[in-house]
């Protein structure tokens, strides 16, 4: 175990898949001597040099191509997305072509592509560098998603990521990047698709959070405990395989569940979620699911502002009262 | 042009022009639904370029794709069963005319995005140049395809890289009912490859000759790791956009004067004049086109549909 | 009265609102003299000339973003995309652009767009031409997004589209083209946004549905009354902005609920309908809420496999009965 | 040049480079947060331009847009209240640095998307087009903009329809840590002009007479009707891509020559050297420049924060 930063995490698991399989490169803007602009492919260029490790020119839409490409021919791309808002310049590459391509040739193309970048408020980078797009990719079929929530689980789901034969996107949150934990020296550390994290137990309530609210959910329910209300914290870790069996018998078990996420809140994955365990575990709940969301405007740049939009601690904790009082 | 080539090329673009006038057949009497965009017109393109490819180089193709699949290689039976959307299709009935692909001969798929698959062929390239090989990778694309930022990002791409990538671009002159007039802001895309110290070369698509030669350079650049190349190649199609397009935005003499410029008759007229097969090799070539064709839709007829019970399966590898 | 095809509808509000405002103007692939894949523009350039009824090159980046600058310029550009598939190679204009910027800027532009299209399965286009796209543009904020399931609806609704102030995404169904019904003459023929049409009243079972399912809704209703099983069917026709009160104040009286619609399940705009309804009639519920969509698998192009992806009558026949007997 | 016009873009030039001095400031002092992408090195460009620019003419702007913006008459105050996040900025703190718009001057709006603002300024010359008017539309990008496909989807569709869009690309070496010669297939981006029919140009734009000439011979063909021009701009960024980029990409060395290239300076020899004004003259207008900015930043700190209770306003005109 050596404990690092959600960002080292990720190199270093770009570095040792690098290592083990030379089909794996990475490209991207800023890439290489930069080492990404949030560092995340550090150094990686005086290892593995310029041909494995390219900056691209802004094209976002050729690079993605490319990376799904190279994928086809044999080779197991890592494209860097700076920021997850320029899904929407690539968004025929990911959505028509990388999602697609094997369904639609009938399982002959096999597209081992990872597509990887950071999302979300924290830094004031306003309504363009600041959404969360995981609705899309979820809704969409063909790839997987994956939102680590922390330094091991980006590790872990990294590399399982990687030695996927689909394309996946692999979702990082800013502010998450500097955050620490214990994180196995393994190399082959692997987090399976597919399997929730129960972060912690508990029978009055179920939260199923992503992202940053995963930290969060946890110093709630350590509060909540205080005054007897015993919070069970879920991430999904992946939205695509979703594990729907542990959200399922948790909220079984708890009758209550609150969903939160940053993105916005209509039509995002919470809507999904909530619904999920609405249909599965209707005869069990004794409250409305709660879900929250970023509200339906814009991010916007003003810090006090960002604040009012997406959900906030005391928000949440509101939440969890409310399903609680009945 | 040796023998030997000159009669593959032949075949090739017989088998293009009798499968797609048997796919119009079926259209016709209903055996075949969804849009059918016909390459008849264009078969020099496809057929001269594929026959300096080996399996190992790779295509990508368009929702016009059929003359590509074909000429890359493909059998003609699982072809039809697609455009029938059978269960013995490339695509098991998945994907139609506008999504054939079959990597195993290199071919990375047909495109129903308009650019879509350009890209794609430059990641062919640069798998090409990440395992030191000499295979190129061909990209065709429209007239219209041309004005996608795409098309110029993946000019761009392949040529700060310098990867072994061929942009064909088959003027025929139209995208859709628009004509390259309205839509096209020059008159030759080959010059285009300027915009990205590309070499562009205009050529007369309907010239197996003219075809042969500019592949020829173009594939001699990319091998030398010279990089990429721009090829146009100027060609009309005969048919509607679609079966049923009422072509408004043209006469019917345009299309007849076109039709005089048969490629298929040119180049058989160019290979009699010049000896390199007789009258009756190139009408046995033709025949046995004809044939195989007849069994290809015969497979594809008796081919059974899908099973709507598989219908998830290969959307992922795994599950 | 007159009775007309929806395509029909379509075309003759365009030449109305363009004969009654000159800052209107239509521009997109074929639309001059093609007058549009489907039909929807022919005509148009006899009556206005080329320079209000634009072919434009296969650029949809290009003049989606022309649109918007047009109308942050004071034009009323009513902008054709051939299929709303093509939404993704413009999806930053749409999306990052027409979407945001009078938020970004706060409140100083104003985009008089309508974006339109049509979308859906019936033409046997397979994966890349069949798609629902719905859903993105009711996630991210700043677009209202229109579902037109009559040739009526789409006559009253495009002209509520054209003289809204802000970007719209107008989202017809290919398949719906060639349905008639009687249309007013009016030319000013409004339906207001935001408001759902309880398409029929009933008291067992709500059934929200959009698009083509809303015809087969009533079908379905008229056969199920039969049987003695009253079903309301309700079309949101605007999910931006979405008339929750209808939808919501029916299943407090039915206490039953089906969603239906053909883009994907997942994360699809039902997801977002039925945890409206969850929460808001929790108390009211006698039953799960029934979600119904295309599975997760991309639209194939055989008939017998696209039906199978996507609801068909009987599915929505199960689900209303499921409803029923708990 | 015209004393009054060469006095407007000094003292532009200068409010510019104080503006941006001042928000390093109050960057690394904490006043300010986010993104700010600083234009200090290229102030001609923006100031030569938008003086032969009227408040009815349309310009799109970018990521390094607070030059722009200023030059396009931006109040200052509103500015580096929007750059603060203030309820009085141009966006009431919804935007920041860059998302600053002012549709009444004619800015139709910097952009956070590489390329993204590009074919918006085509509808500002569409609009042109429409009404009749002499406007033009000038969009403003840099060298790493010029490899988006949206870039080259404008220019061809500017170029179709003969729009008066001027595309000015500041090329000043680097896409963030990038350099051109890594990303961009041409040396000269001015040449990407021909890939649709575009006259394109290049000049040093660190000079205001260069600068000066060129964008009169656009405008004049756009007013004309003759079309779309394509400018391209070498300059030099001297500060790092954001406050804080640790500048791996280049040497110091490089940056110091850059600096004595400063566009200001030389421009200010070149005005006393000519007798178009005495360096009283020239300083009193810095001096007025460096109070206006005191004066905006006084303004900006006083300023309220926006209320959260009205995050919700300005989504949709209505609701
Ligand atoms: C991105 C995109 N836009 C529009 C279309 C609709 N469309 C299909 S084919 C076509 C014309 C293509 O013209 P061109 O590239 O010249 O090829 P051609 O059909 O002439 O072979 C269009 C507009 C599409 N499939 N994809
Ligand atoms: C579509 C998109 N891709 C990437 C980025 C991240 N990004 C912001 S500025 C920039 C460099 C832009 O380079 P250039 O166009 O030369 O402008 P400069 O910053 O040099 O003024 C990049 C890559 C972005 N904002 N948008
Ligand atoms: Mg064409
Ligand atoms: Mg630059």
């Amino acid at each position: 175990m050596s404990v690092k930063s959600y960002a080292q995490a990720i190199r270093d698991v770009l570095a040792e898949e690098m290592r083990s399989d030379e089909n794996v490169f990475v490209m991207g803007e800023d890439v290489a001597e930069q080492g990404g602009i949030f560092g995340c492919t550090r150094g990686l260029i005086d290892e593995f040099g310029a041909k494995r490790v390219r900056n691209t020119p802004i094209s976002e839409a050729a690079f993605v191509g490319a990376g799904i490409g190279s994928a086809s021919c044999g080779m197991r791309p890592v494209v860097e997305l700076m920021y997850m808002d320029f899904t929407y310049v690539a968004m025929d590459q990911l959505l028509n072509q990388a999602a697609k391509m094997r369904y639609m040739f009938g399982g002959k193309a096999t597209i081992p592509m990872v597509v990887r970048g950071q999302q979300g408020i924290g830094r004031g980078n306003a309504g363009q560098h600041s959404q969360s797009v995981e609705a899309f990719f979820m809704h969409i079929p063909g790839m997987k998603v994956v939102m680590p929530s922390s330094a091991a689980d980006a590790a872990g789901l990294l590399r399982t990521a990687i030695r996927d034969d689909n394309p996946v996107m692999f979702i990082e949150h800013k502010a998450l990047y500097a955050s620490t934990e214990e994180v196995p020296d393994d190399p082959e550390f692997m987090v399976p698709f597919g399997k929730a994290n129960v972060v912690r137990e508990g029978k009055d309530v179920t939260l199923v959070a992503t992202h940053l609210y995963v930290g969060m959910g946890v110093e709630i329910a350590e509060e909540l405990a205080e005054e007897g209300i015993d919070v069970e914290v879920i991430d999904p870790r992946t939205l695509v395989p979703l594990d729907t069996k542990t959200m399922i018998r948790s909220v079984k078990k708890t009758g209550r569940a609150v969903v939160v996420h940053e993105g916005h809140r209509t039509a995002g994955v919470g809507a999904e979620l909530a619904s999920i365990m609405a249909e599965e575990a209707f005869i069990h709940l004794d409250a409305p699911i709660e879900r929250l969301g970023a509200k339906q405007c814009t991010l916007p740049f003003n810090l006090g502002l960002e604040n009012a939009v997406v959900p906030q601690k005391e928000e949440i904790i509101q939440a969890i009262r409310k399903t609680m009082h009945q | 042009m040796e023998k030997e080539r000159a009669l593959w090329i032949y075949k090739t673009m017989n088998e293009i022009r009798k499968f797609e006038e048997k796919a119009v057949e079926l259209f016709e009497s209903d055996a075949l639904r969804g849009s059918v965009h016909l390459y008849i017109g264009q078969e020099a393109i496809a057929a001269t370029v594929c026959s300096h490819l080996r399996d190992t180089d790779y295509i990508t193709s368009t929702h016009r794709g059929h003359g590509h699949c074909i000429a890359k290689g493909a059998d003609l039976g699982k072809a039809m069963a697609e455009l029938m959307g059978k269960a013995t299709g490339y695509c098991k009935g998945k994907g139609g005319s506008m999504h054939i692909a079959d990597l195993s001969k290199g071919n990375l798929g047909a495109n129903a995005i308009v650019g879509g698959g350009i890209p794609i062929a430059v990641g062919g390239g640069l798998t090409a140049d990440f395992k030191g090989t000499d295979q190129v990778a061909v990209t065709f694309f429209g007239d219209g395809a041309s004005n996608q930022g795409v098309f110029y990002e993946s000019l761009n791409l392949a040529s700060v890289w310098k990867l072994p990538v061929i942009f064909i671009c088959e003027n025929n002159g139209f995208g859709i009912s628009v004509p390259a007039s309205q839509s096209t802001s020059v008159q030759d895309i080959g010059v285009r490859g300027g915009a990205c110290s590309i070499p562009g070369m205009t050529a007369d698509g309907n010239d197996v000759l003219a075809v042969d030669e500019k592949i020829q350079e173009a594939i001699a650049r990319a091998k030398a790791g010279e990089g990429p190349t721009l090829l146009e190649f100027k060609t009309y199609r005969w048919m509607g956009h679609w079966t049923g397009d009422p072509q408004v935005y043209r006469t019917r003499e345009e299309v007849e004067a076109w039709k005089k410029k048969c490629p298929i008759k040119r180049f058989k007229k160019y290979m009699m004049e010049e000896k390199i097969a007789s009258q009756e090799e190139l009408e046995a070539i033709e025949e046995k086109a004809q044939e195989d064709v007849e069994a290809a839709t015969e497979f594809a007829l008796n081919s059974p549909e899908p099973d709507p019970a598989k219908v998830m399966e290969d959307v992922f590898t795994d599950y």
